[in-house]
């Protein structure tokens, strides 16, 4: 799911400290899962944030609420009571939910808590890998399940490039080479014919905002007319 | 029946408790593996940092507190660590066990006075109670509470009221600590096999599984 | 406008020899003039490299041009990391309308190497693509969306190849492709490793590669010790082989540049003759002054008429 | 909650097959949960929900799989929807419950998904959308 990772606390601190009284909105979605942006991540992000406040004679306080998710504003319905509170807004959520909130509540203004990073899997407790890049179009069929626009340094689809060096690629010591990996693969499943053929260049899907209609449901918004 | 109380029941007893407990953990060990070995490797790829951002705040003790447990319930936190510390370490600081042990072994361990020990069963007693108020009075634990909880809460308890009355000689001596003698060995027989399992999974849950909540190092091993 | 020198000269089947030349960190147009200098009547084309290591320099065309007025023929190369298909092939037609018409499509050094670290990569297509859309517009007098290109730019287009890099076995499959897309002549990575090179040419020619395009290979003169050592450990896909570094080990730190030159001509000597190869392209990097000294010593020269 | 379906029955062996898959884990944590209700703080739908111990990690979970374990999979339609209606409805899965204890409650509502999923039993978005 989305992966983030909370701002650094001064950056966060500078942002709202022109407020006096801001609710931080935490999301029970992908962030939490994360580690970046539940309750918990909340919870200690105010305890900081009004010592430091207090600390400096500052009249900013912060409180927080958690919704199950802030990407659907059937979630936010609670917030409606508590936000009028408040002077100001501060999500944890991926952007997606801040800016679902920052339409919904248009005379707030609202500051991001954590850096939306990537779409990725969990590796470890508290470890993420970016694995999507959510490009539109996607040929993991193709590439033995290895991505070539999230996995090699230059997106080729047509790689490896020069740069590969024994199956690291160029730009770090340790990264493996997505190409490589993809060629290794398709070479035990017997597929290498996939790449021989030349990806032609890429029809990039993801360069306005999408709007995603799922095929049994548009039925529902079409014009009846 | 005295003697037989007394005598082999107390050996089946920690033969059970210690045989059970043994096995628990064996077969946690058995039902659970290594956490494969997992080497970050730094992305010396991608883009350098602008630049390096301002210390992140470091939580004082204070406030690591607040956000535990402690913090949210601090009754329930400060009540539950000396009800099941005292729980554990009375028994072995009590004069009239260890009078038993050098009978039995020749060993003659520390003990508290008796005066002491009295004040730390009370105590242990007085968690009992808090409990107990707790499962009957407090709709969240109500919810979730059965028989099984309250003869679970008996089950740890009654060890420590039959041993306040005997030693107050309350009610008649001699059955009463038959009853205390029972009451300490179904209480170790229970440990294993009962819900009071949670006192050696403690240890394993927090500290040898890897989870969010793993004290020290983060763990080692997960389930299979 | 007319076939390129280059073009004439590989289709003569004469031994091809091309240079190569860095655009300045600045506009500084006599500094151009003074590299290009040298290689006039050395080379056959000289190539004009794209933000080389993603550091900024003049832009490659720019540069292509005053190398135009000196009197050499460039080889433009366009690398896919600072543009997107639309600035590509606007600078494919302004290149070719002022009269650059050798081409060399690279995906480019990734920009963490160069002073832009945090630049975004465009990628937007990677080399083979570029290749396929040049070749596209000039066969078929199309852009890469469809629509009719007034004049098609004739471009006669070239391709990197990397015999070292892993895997190995895929490297000429990867040389496939680039010709299946339509490229005209390869230019390889500098070559120090020539058991390697000649197993990579062996298979080109066991697939029929070498007959469908002309394969210059890459040659860079060792200037010292110290840049063999640091190609070897730092540059991406570079094989350089322990007897290389042997071989400048054994002689005075003075004599590790002739060193160099002289390891370089036994290869060119080794190409003449290589089955698959139509020519060298010499990158003496920051060498150009001396690129007539080891043409002469290659035995290049003179440059044939075509 | 749940989906509509035909027969109206349970199928017990689809829903036992999906409790051996975990079954020393879940036993354990089953036996281990000494119903403290130190977990309720938290889950945040808790705090939401103004502290309803319905929104209780361990009551979640001591009432789906704690339940389908203690009736080894034998329960009856209605028994399922409100087991769907826990683990679908009272838990968005967010995996940051704590235990004193230790205890993976998420894992556990994890696995009653899968019962429910077993059944044909699945989240349904258009009644939320009707609530609303």
């Amino acid at each position: 799911m989305v992966k983030a990772k909370k701002k650094p606390f001064e950056e966060i601190k500078q942002a709202i400290e022109g407020y006096t009284r801001v609710l931080n909105i935490g999301c029970g979605g992908c962030v939490s899962v994360c580690l970046a942006g539940g309750q918990k991540e909340v919870n200690l992000l105010n305890l900081q944030l009004n010592a430091a406040f207090s600390g400096e004679n500052k009249a900013t306080r912060v409180d927080s609420f958690t919704v199950e998710r802030q990407c659907n504003e059937m979630f936010l319905i609670d917030l409606d009571k508590v936000v009028p509170r408040y002077d100001g807004l501060m999500s944890m959520a991926c952007g997606a939910g801040v800016q679902l909130i920052a339409e919904r509540y248009p005379d707030k203004p609202i500051f991001p808590a954590v850096n939306t990073i990537a779409v990725g899997v969990d590796r470890q407790i508290g470890i993420y890998e970016e694995r999507c890049r959510a490009c539109g179009e996607c040929v993991l069929g193709y590439t033995g399940g290895i991505c070539p626009i999230t996995r090699c340094a230059k997106g080729l689809f047509n790689g490896p490039c020069g740069g590969t060096n024994k199956g690291i690629c160029e730009i770090g010591n340790e990264i493996p080479c997505a190409w490589q990996d993809i060629y290794e693969r398709l070479k035990e499943q017997n597929r290498v014919d996939d790449i021989l053929k030349i990806k032609t260049a890429m029809q990039w899907q993801n360069q306005t905002r999408r709007m995603i209609v799922q095929d049994e449901y548009a039925g529902r918004y079409e014009d009846k007319k | 029946m005295y003697d037989l109380v007394r005598g082999p029941l107390v050996w089946v007893a920690f033969t059970v408790f210690i045989v059970g407990t043994v096995y628990q953990v064996v077969r946690f060990y058995s039902l659970s593996r290594k956490n494969p070995q997992f080497r970050l490797i730094k992305p010396t790829g991608g883009p350098p940092k602008k630049e390096d951002p301002p210390a992140e705040p470091v939580l004082t003790f204070g406030q690591r507190l607040r956000l535990s447990i402690a913090g949210t319930n601090p009754v329930m936190t400060t009540v539950t660590t000396v009800f099941h510390v005292l729980l554990v370490l009375t028994p072995f600081f009590v004069l009239g066990h260890n009078v038993l042990w050098d009978l039995a072994w020749g060993i003659s361990p520390p003990s508290f006075s008796e005066a002491f020990t009295d004040v730390l069963t009370i105590i242990v007693i007085a968690g009992g109670v808090y409990f107990l108020c707790r499962r009957l009075f407090m709709a969240r634990v109500r919810a979730i509470s059965s028989t099984y909880d309250f003869v679970i809460l008996a089950i740890a308890t009654a060890p420590f009221i039959t041993g306040f009355l005997a030693y107050r000689n309350i009610f008649d001596y001699d059955t009463v600590i038959l009853l205390h003698m029972l009451a300490g060995e179904i209480m170790l027989v229970a440990i294993p096999f009962t819900k009071l399992v949670h006192m050696p999974f403690f240890f394993i849950n927090r500290f040898l599984l890897v989870h969010e909540n793993t004290f020290g190092a983060g763990g080692s091993r997960i389930w299979r | 406008m007319s076939e390129s020198r280059l073009a004439k000269i590989l289709k003569a089947g004469q031994f091809a020899f091309t240079g190569e030349l860095g655009p300045p960190r600045g506009s500084n147009v006599d500094a151009v003039r003074e590299k290009a200098k040298p290689l006039i009547g050395m080379v056959d084309s000289v190539n004009i490299t794209d933000n080389q290591t993603a550091m900024v320099r003049m832009s490659s065309w720019a540069a292509a041009l005053i190398a135009i007025q000196e009197g050499l023929e460039p080889n433009y190369q366009m690398v896919c990391r600072d543009r997107n298909r639309l600035a590509m092939q606007a600078d494919v037609l302004g290149a070719y309308a002022h009269g650059i018409i050798n081409m060399l499509c690279l995906s480019g050094d990734h920009q963490q190497f160069g002073d832009h670290p945090n630049a975004k990569g465009v990628y937007d297509i990677d080399s083979i693509q570029l290749i396929d859309m040049v070749r596209k517009m000039r066969d078929e007098g199309q852009f890469l969306g469809g629509a009719k290109i007034d004049e098609p730019p004739q471009m006669f287009i070239g391709a990197a190849a990397n015999p070292f890099a892993e895997p190995f076995e895929w490297r000429v499959h990867r040389l496939a492709k680039k010709i299946e897309a339509g490229a005209d002549f390869i230019q390889t990575q500098c070559i120090y490793n020539m058991d390697k090179m000649r197993e990579w040419v062996r298979q080109a020619n066991d697939m029929g590669l070498a007959d469908q395009v002309y394969i210059l290979a890459g040659v860079t003169p060792m200037k010292s010790l110290g840049m063999a050592r640091y190609m070897k450990a730092k540059v991406p896909g570079m094989d350089v082989p322990d007897d290389i570094i042997k071989r400048l080990q054994g002689v005075d730190k003075k004599k590790q540049a002739d060193e160099g030159i002289k390891i370089a001509c036994e290869q060119i000597e080794e190409f003449k003759e290589m089955q698959g190869v139509a020519g060298v392209h010499l990158m003496a990097i920051e060498w150009e002054h001396r690129v007539p000294e080891i043409a002469e010593l290659a035995g290049v020269l003179p440059r044939p008429e075509v | 909650m749940s989906s509509p379906k035909n027969d109206n029955t349970v199928n017990t062996e689809a829903i036992r097959e999906v409790l051996d898959t975990h079954r020393a884990k879940m036993k354990t944590a089953l036996r281990v949960c000494a119903h403290c209700s130190l977990c309720a703080e938290s889950c945040f739908l808790f705090h939401v929900h103004d502290g309803d111990p319905r929104y209780m990690p361990s009551h979640k979970f001591i009432n789906s799989i704690g339940r389908l374990y203690k009736k080894k999979g034998r329960i009856d339609q209605e028994a399922l929807e409100e087991i769907s209606e826990i683990v679908w409805r009272r838990c968005v899965l967010c995996t940051r419950c704590y235990c004193p204890l230790g205890i993976d409650i998420p894992e556990m509502i994890a696995l009653a998904r899968n019962i429910c999923r077993s059944q044909d039993v699945y989240f349904t978005w258009d009644q939320l959308e009707q609530e609303a």
